[in-house]
């Protein structure tokens, strides 16, 4: 991983799409951090009710408003923003790490395994991800755990989908050919050859399935079946705040601008990966 | 901001009603949701019903008379009536529809009501006559529910009911809409409304945002937090019960610790913020239960003399919390539904102040599926929970207090003293008699808390304000049944 | 360097690839290319074989068949004494120690997620050749065998020019000290200049570690070059083999002969270009 | 030709077969109970009505058997009862799967016309203000979720303009204006959702089409602008294009789900979320069924469509 | 003095790089005379496309033409209006690209093609235009060419695309021809056939035409002229027999050195460039322009 970004750093500067990269990163940097370490410093816990009035608008004293129980309301979009980015992470993972041994072991192996594996992908792809969730969550308790893997693995097969044709196209490539004619085993060939081709396209992948990840939950908490309070997500804060609308519409648009932004700056962060890593398409 | 409303109403126009869950199916013996008490008076007649009031009025029957032990009871029926279909609507069809909800098969929520019924005859085609098992002075209120149906047409009642009310269904998509136009073989006064819609709205804002626009005219059980933003609108037109009708009730399992004690559970009553949750988890639309009971202070049947008051103070729930075990560091669980966002705001008003006493009290927010299995139905343990839920109240007591008997509440209390008060209660037919016995049944109820009753609240059902004469029944239905625009 | 393990000898009986009538048709939904049609030719120890022919005449699948990347539909490939396509996966990886490839494209060939250095030693690794400083030893010993200093072993192909690639592939074929180079088009993508730096350090290659060289090459002019033996491929076919002197001094077939009536004749004499080139360039450096 | 048609429909029967195994397994794993959930919270009832009743919904008995029961009759065309309100799940589903298709193919209309303007524009000066305004605004436009686009929909254009209904639906048959009236927020909103995907799918290959020889060829021969990106890069670009509207199709199926949720429209999508809710088991494999199966079905069509539309492979099928 | 087809002076073309813009064509100036082929030669990079692409406007961003004058068939071709560019284009100039299956457009039939650029600046019917595509390829020797037209650039040889795209270019009779490695993806056989075609159909039509290659063996033969390309300057130019039988720049030379040729010595290395060959150019004598004009006066 280490090594993709690094790669990730040195192409980007290649193609000069680093600056225009960066600032949908340094957003993203902001808001994570703002998550993470802001909560440890807000002057108002987010469980502490009756910190204003109820329904306040955006003041200096809590910029975002306060919530029906007189919460304020940036402290809880940090808090949530913590759950919403664990479970856009964790999913993400997963289905990066399940992608990719699904989709090396179909082009490691093609014949009737790589078929299988494919069709398997295509019996996933063909129940809509957000129904397939609602099936999952219906079954199970919908919890940051378990949205986290249901999320992830419904990824899994697009990522498996897309290692599989990079890495068979790699596998077509003249330096697998070389190294295989210079001795080098099957498993030895996609673990140290291909795999760190894929990689870097797995980096756009990745903040393309982070996007994906947290839009779903955040559906999937807006229509009841995501993160039950009193855990609290932007996508459940999303809800609330769609139901106190008439009283207070601060409380539904903070959490929408915060999802997003956060959406659209991991897009038009894969995006300006993704172009960086065509190197190979040079216009004359 | 609402604005002005287009008011081109003509009487053509559908009157829209709108409801959270959708109608699944129809037959009214199967009752889902509340929400369908309000469509089935409109489809079928039953023998009597309640008024807005409270009072037990006459429907399909004119008059009933009991026996002075009132263990057996004599209808009389409309002559002449007829189903939808045309089809006789006399004391052998009523007779059917009883032996339907009495069947064991026969799912209904009103078998609890229809217990003492041990056998229902047809003398002639306008008589019906009950023999009970025991006692009933309250029969003619226990069969409201019981709703007239063509047994032979069973089979075809999601597709094409025969009804016996006011009005019949003409187009029914199940758990969407229903769109009701009138019965012309009606028996009773002809329907008012030429098409009424039952639409499911997918959610509460959802739906306030639809009455706003005057897409829905009728809007069953409006949220709370919406209620101060329609107060003001002329357009609408808030309805709520004559009086408080619903309970809130939170169930613990008396049956294991700490819950057993009942220290623990008067603790619990005195570490209830009564005022703070009705006025921030409901929007102080009702009134605190100082009592602690199923029944409100509007109640007549109510009587607060001798009965504890459970005022909030921290101080006495953690000494009545340590004699029963509960002490400092202790963890409880509140065990709440998803649907229902004041519970959850309840929950927390609970979970800061138990903090206070070193408590810890875990919010688990559920979907309904899940928060029922852990409770339901009587007779599971569970230790620790705190269970919200909420109890519709009619005001006699015969059919809100019935809900404490032995293996009928989920809480698991079995009180064989206050068993026997109600059932005396029920089967007495003097009001004095029946008032002292239902008082000492309460007693017992305050003292024992075997559920922690916060608030009685009433659910509002917001119309625009161009249809008239719809009410909301003491149980919390709504009646859309004399309507009109 | 101590690549002549004494079983080399170049007295013409010690043929380092033999193929015995190669065949192979390929099938793309009912169309068939018969891309190896009944091939058969002997390389000898320490020799070079061209073989040249038109684009997509066969010339890149006898070469994988060679390698046994490619299972030939029948006939043998023998390397070494081994039947290539008779050995099982572990043995037939054993033979790959004494043949190796280099191809056409120079970046193409060196997985660009990797260091030349890496790439060097990843055969080294393949076959757990020595310890890590042993490698390492090894590894610079080749990049200047070919050419290039020890600088250049951490740096990424990408940052190397066309000609600098094609070393470092040579390297990276001869870290095992094979018999047997396969070169597919290994000069053809490369600038004349570069591509007469390469073509020299083959010849002054095969010289100090007697290797053997199937050569695969389009241009006559280089396969005249490099080669003791040309074979001229057509369709699939090898329609003629000879020594180098024979083919163009008297080309039988007439697809040969097309070939070589073909290459443009409008240069000048070479050789007095060359003498000049060499006198001028003298002067200048004189000069400068 | 006949042949491959037919491979490929053994492969999406086989793709319907293995979701739906996928879906029957999930649901079954942590059994809630439908039976009582069904019967409300206060009633009493006996052990041996409960299980008389699990057996009558099919509940009874090991998985795969009940799988193959349940496949078994699904092949027949009978779906099961719904286990809350006794109706079969086909009658259920029939009056709501052209509501569906009907809103799908409106809204997968309304984003092609959306999208492909909208890329034309922007991939005409690939580099351009207009491109770079396009490329932004499209990658903001996906990161909005679909119920943001409908509630901003509802609040601008149903309540405050008064143009189009909150909610609601009226059958095609009994009302075609009526029920397109109904239509437009919720296709609309689903267009919003799926429009930006499209159009950066085809900004992406028109521009990389713009680095392909025969561009420069076109332009070569004096083809005006228009001419090269309509005529030849659009051209091109249509053949992926119509694969990516597959998948486009499949999202909007899933994306129905939260949009007629919003609406109140009698669709698969609600009905989807009503036997979540629900955990009416019966209900929602009939749902995804059908869902699987319009899917596929339009998977297979594009596929058809797609050989049509590139000369590559509709010679190679005349050969073969 | 006749004016020439093409004249081209003084063009630098550069490309964004890290320290500010890059001259990748440095200040080159040239002329082309009707019915006269000038070859360029060079190595990978010189920018030899850049030249060709210039002449036509058809090079893209980030590429721009930072200075100079082009001058073909009496336009002025850096002043021209994107419309008149596409009347200009095709019309007035042509050029042949290098890979011909990738130069034509996949899902278009070839005769869709080649009406296309006579339909764009003949107003002919579209039977007349398809009739006249029909006579080109016969002209370019396609058999059974009316059979060809709706053939689509999958089901033909490299040979026979190379052909249509010659015959697409000479649709509309241009002036100038720019031929960019036009033969570099055809086998030996094949491109000595492509370029007798070449070479009837310039006489013919008395075009001015620019032909860019790898392969100095084709352009001795091919060429009229040569100038040879080294890193975005011209360091050596004259006719064919002169810069092979004379040259004087040391890059020319070592070029020439190099080459692997048939005649040429076995069993003793093949000279190389010397390693400080770019500091060598940069002694080497700049190019006497005025020194051309001699020449082709001549
Ligand atoms: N994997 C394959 N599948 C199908 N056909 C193939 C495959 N590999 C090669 N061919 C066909 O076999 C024939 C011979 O191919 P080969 O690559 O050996 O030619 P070549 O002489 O190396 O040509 P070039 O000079 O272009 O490299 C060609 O027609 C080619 O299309
Ligand atoms: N779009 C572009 N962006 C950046 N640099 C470019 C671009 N196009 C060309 N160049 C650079 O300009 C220089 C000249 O390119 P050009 O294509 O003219 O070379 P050439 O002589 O045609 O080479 P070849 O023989 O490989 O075709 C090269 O160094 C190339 O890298
Ligand atoms: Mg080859
Ligand atoms: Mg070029």
């Amino acid at each position: 991983m280490a090594e993709a970004l690094t790669l990730v750093k040195e192409q980007a500067r290649a193609q000069g799409v680093r600056r225009r990269a960066l600032i949908p990163a340094i957003i993203l940097i902001v808001i994570v951090a703002a998550c993470v370490f802001g909560p440890l410093v807000s002057p108002y816990p987010a469980d502490a009710l009756g910190v204003g009035l109820p329904f306040a608008g955006p003041s200096w004293a809590h910029w975002f408003g306060t919530d029906d129980l007189g919460r304020d309301l940036l402290s809880l979009v940090l808090v949530g923003g913590q759950i919403s980015l664990t479970v856009g992470l964790g999913a993400t993972l997963i289905s990066l790490l399940v992608g990719i041994a699904w989709g090396i072991a179909a082009a490691g192996r093609r014949g009737w395994i790589d078929t299988l594996l494919m069709r398997l992908c295509d019996a996933v792809m063909a129940i809509p991800q957000l129904l397939f969730a609602l099936v999952c969550v219906a079954a199970f308790r919908p919890s940051v755990i378990s949205l986290m893997i249901v999320i992830g693995l419904l990824m899994s097969p697009t990522t498996a989908r897309m290692v599989r044709s990079t890495a068979v196209s790699e596998l077509a490539d003249d330096y697998v050919v070389a190294a295989t004619a210079s001795g080098l085993t099957r498993r030895r060939l996609l673990v140290s050859e291909v795999l760190p081709n894929i990689l870097p396209p797995m980096v756009v992948q990745a903040t393309t399935n982070m996007a994906d990840a947290i839009m779903l939950e955040a559906t999937l908490s807006f229509v009841g079946l995501g993160i039950q309070p009193p855990d609290a997500s932007w996508g459940t804060l999303l809800l609330q705040g769609y139901a106190k609308m008439y009283n207070s519409i601060w409380m539904l648009i903070f959490p929408a601008l915060i999802i997003v932004v956060t959406l659209a700056c991991l897009v038009l962060l894969s995006d300006r990966l993704g172009s960086a890593f065509d190197g190979k398409k040079v216009m004359r | 901001a609402p604005s002005t409303q287009t008011t081109s109403a003509t009487s053509n126009q559908p009157v829209v009603v709108g409801s959270s869950s959708g109608i699944p199916q129809l037959n009214p013996a199967i009752r889902t949701f509340s929400f369908e008490d309000t469509l089935f008076p409109l489809l079928w007649t039953g023998l009597t019903k309640y008024d807005q009031s409270g009072a037990v009025k006459a429907d399909f029957a004119t008059s009933w008379t009991s026996n002075p032990a009132a263990t057996e009871w004599t209808f009389k029926l409309k002559p002449g009536a007829k189903f939808s279909d045309g089809s006789a609507l006399d004391a052998q069809a009523v007779v059917d529809t009883f032996n339907y909800y009495l069947k064991p098969d026969t799912a209904t929520q009103e078998a609890n009501k229809l217990s003492t019924i041990k056998s229902v005859t047809a003398p002639d085609a306008t008589t019906v006559v009950f023999q009970l098992k025991a006692a009933n002075a309250v029969l003619p209120g226990a069969i409201t529910g019981v709703r007239i149906m063509k047994m032979a047409a069973l089979s075809t009642i999601n597709k094409d009911p025969v009804t016996s009310g006011p009005y019949k269904v003409s187009a029914f998509t199940p758990d969407n809409t229903v769109t009701l136009v009138p019965n012309k073989d009606y028996w009773g006064p002809a329907a008012q409304l030429s098409e009424i819609d039952f639409t499911k709205t997918a959610d509460s804002t959802a739906a306030s945002t639809s009455l706003r626009s005057g897409d829905i005219t009728v809007l069953v059980n409006l949220a709370h937090s919406d209620i101060s933003t329609f107060s003001s609108d002329p357009s609408i037109s808030l309805v709520k019960p004559k009086s408080l009708s619903q309970a809130v009730t939170w169930e613990l399992d008396v049956s294991s610790p700490p819950f057993n004690n009942v220290k623990a559970r008067q603790a619990l009553a005195y570490a209830t913020d009564r005022k703070a949750i009705l006025n921030t988890a409901y929007y102080g639309q009702g009134a605190v239960s100082t009592t602690n009971t199923m029944l409100a202070d509007d109640n007549p049947m109510h009587d607060k003399t001798g009965l504890i008051k459970y005022n909030f103070d921290l101080a006495k729930a953690k000494s009545l919390f340590a004699e029963a075990g509960v002490t400092s560091g202790a963890t409880l669980t509140w065990w709440s539904g998803s649907a229902f966002p004041e519970w959850q705001a309840a929950g927390q008003i609970m979970q800061a102040n138990l903090k206070k006493i070193g408590i810890n009290l875990v919010i688990q927010a559920n979907d309904t599926t899940t928060w029922s299995d852990k409770f339901y139905p009587a007779g599971k343990k569970y230790p620790g929970l705190i269970i919200s839920n909420y109890q519709s109240v009619p005001s006699n007591p015969a059919f809100s207090m019935n809900f404490l008997l032995g293996g009928r509440c989920e809480c698991n209390w079995n009180n064989s003293q206050y068993d026997s008060d109600f059932n005396k209660a029920v089967a007495t037919i003097d009001p004095k008699a029946q008032l002292a016995l239902w008082n000492a049944a309460e007693k017992l109820e305050n003292s024992e808390v075997p559920l922690i009753i916060p608030v009685q609240s009433a659910p509002v059902a917001a119309v625009q304000s161009r249809l008239k004469g719809a009410w909301i029944e003491g149980g919390g239905q709504l009646h859309l049944e004399s309507a009109h625009l | 360097m101590t690549d002549n393990d004494g079983t080399t000898s170049s007295d013409g009986t010690d043929p380092v690839i033999v193929a015995d009538d190669l065949q192979l048709t390929f099938h793309h939904g009912k169309q068939e290319t018969k891309a190896l049609d009944h091939v058969s030719f002997r390389v000898e120890r320490g020799t070079t074989l061209a073989l040249v022919g038109q684009s997509g005449s066969g010339k890149s699948t006898t070469a994988r068949t060679i390698l046994g990347i490619q299972k030939p539909d029948a006939g043998r490939a023998i390397v070494c004494g081994s039947d290539v396509h008779d050995l099982s996966q572990r043995e037939l990886r054993l033979l790959r120690q004494k043949m190796q490839v280099v191809l056409q494209d120079p970046f193409g060939q060196l997985n660009r997620r990797h260091t030349v250095g890496r790439i060097i030693e990843g055969a080294l690794i393949a076959f757990n050749r020595g310890s890590r400083r042993e490698r390492r030893e090894r590894v610079a010993e080749l990049i200047r065998a070919v050419g290039l200093d020890e600088s250049y072993l951490g740096r990424n192909p990408r940052e190397l020019s066309g000609g600098q690639c094609q070393r470092v592939a040579i390297a990276r074929a001869l870290a095992l000290q094979p018999e047997l180079v396969v070169l597919d088009e290994a000069v053809s993508a490369l600038d004349v200049s570069v591509r007469a730096q390469i073509l020299n350090m083959l010849v002054q290659l095969q010289k100090d570690f007697g290797l053997t060289y199937l050569f695969i090459t389009h241009d006559l002019a280089v396969a005249r070059y490099m080669a003791h033996d040309i074979a001229v491929m057509h369709r699939g076919r090898i329609v003629e083999h000879s020594d180098r002197d024979t083919l163009f001094a008297n080309p039988k077939d007439p697809y040969t002969q097309g070939l070589i009536a073909s290459i443009p004749v409008g240069l000048p004499r070479g050789a007095a270009v060359r003498a000049e080139f060499d006198r001028r360039l003298e002067l200048q450096l004189e000069d400068g | 030709m006949l042949k491959s048609v037919l491979t490929r429909l053994g492969w999406s029967i086989a793709i319907v077969i293995v979701s739906t195994i996928l879906v029957f397994a999930i649901l079954r794993v942590l059994p809630g109970d439908p039976v009582l959930a069904r019967l409300g919270a206060a009633t009493k009832i006996d052990p041996a009505t409960l299980q008389h009743l699990r057996a009558a919904a099919g509940l009874d008995g090991p998985l795969y058997q009940q799988y193959l029961t349940w496949l078994f009759n699904a092949v027949r065309g009978n779906l099961g009862d719904s286990y809350f309100s006794q109706q079969p799940v086909t009658e259920l589903l029939a009056t709501r799967i052209p509501v569906t298709i009907e809103l799908t193919v409106i809204a997968v209309l309304l984003s092609v016309i959306i999208a492909v303007p909208l890329a034309l524009w922007a991939a005409a000066r690939p580099g351009s203000l207009a491109d770079r305004i396009v490329g932004t605004s499209t990658s903001i436009g996906i990161a909005i979720p679909a119920f943001i686009y409908g509630i901003v929909l509802i609040l601008v254009f149903a309540l405050t303009w008064r143009l189009f209904p909150t909610r609601g639906f009226i059958p095609f048959a009994t009302d075609p204006l009526g029920n397109l009236w109904f239509m437009v927020l919720p296709s609309v909103t689903l267009a919003l959702v799926a429009a930006p995907q499209l159009a950066r799918f085809l900004r992406a290959s028109m521009i990389d089409l713009w680095s392909v020889a025969f561009v420069r060829t076109a332009e070569g021969k004096g083809a005006s602008r228009t001419r090269v990106v309509v005529g030849h890069i659009l051209r091109n670009a249509l053949v992926p294009f119509i694969t990516r509207l597959g998948v486009t199709v499949g999202y909007t199926l899933g994306g129905v789900v939260v949009v007629e949720y919003m609406f109140g429209i009698p669709g698969l999508g609600s009905l989807a979320i009503d036997s979540a809710f629900k955990r009416d088991y019966a209900v929602l494999q009939g749902v995804v069924l059908t869902i699987v199966v319009l899917f596929t079905l339009t998977t297979f069509l594009v596929d058809l469509l797609h050989n049509a539309v590139d000369p590559r492979l509709r010679k190679d099928q005349a050969h073969g | 003095m006749t004016e020439s087809a093409v004249t081209v002076e003084n063009l630098v073309v550069t490309v964004p790089g890290a320290t500010g813009p890059v001259r990748v064509v440095d200040d080159i100036s040239f002329e082309i005379a009707a019915g006269n082929v000038l070859g360029i030669v060079g190595e990978s990079g010189s920018g030899k496309s850049l030249t060709a692409l210039s002449l036509m406007r058809l090079h893209r961003s980030p590429v721009r033409i930072d200075n100079g004058f082009i001058r073909v068939a009496g336009t002025d071709v850096r002043s021209l209006a994107e419309r008149e560019l596409d009347a200009f284009r095709g019309n007035t100039i042509a050029m042949i690209y290098q890979n011909p299956m990738s130069a034509l457009n996949p899902v278009l039939t070839i005769g869709n093609q080649l009406v296309e650029a006579i339909r764009i600046h003949n107003k002919v019917s579209r039977r007349v235009a398809r009739n006249q595509a029909t006579d080109m390829l016969a002209e370019v020797g396609i058999d059974r060419p009316a059979d060809r037209l709706d053939s689509y650039p999958f089901e033909l040889s490299g040979g026979m695309l190379q052909r249509v795209v010659i015959a697409m270019a000479m649709s509309c009779n241009p002036r100038v021809l720019i031929a960019d490695e036009a033969t570099t993806a055809l086998d030996v056989t094949t491109q000595a056939r492509v370029l007798d075609l070449l070479r009837g159909l310039i006489e013919q039509h008395d075009m001015a035409v620019l032909f860019i290659t790898h392969d100095l063996a084709v352009a001795s033969e091919f060429c009229d002229d040569i100038q040879v390309m080294y890193s975005g300057r011209i360091v050596e130019r004259g006719t064919a027999r002169e810069v092979f039988e004379d040259p004087r720049h040391p890059y020319t030379l070592g070029l020439l050195g190099s080459l692997c040729t048939l005649d040429m010595e076995l069993d003793r290395p093949i000279p190389t460039m010397p390693r400080d060959i770019a500091e060598l150019s940069r002694l080497a004598p700049a190019i006497d322009h005025a020194a051309l004009e001699v020449q082709e006066l001549r």
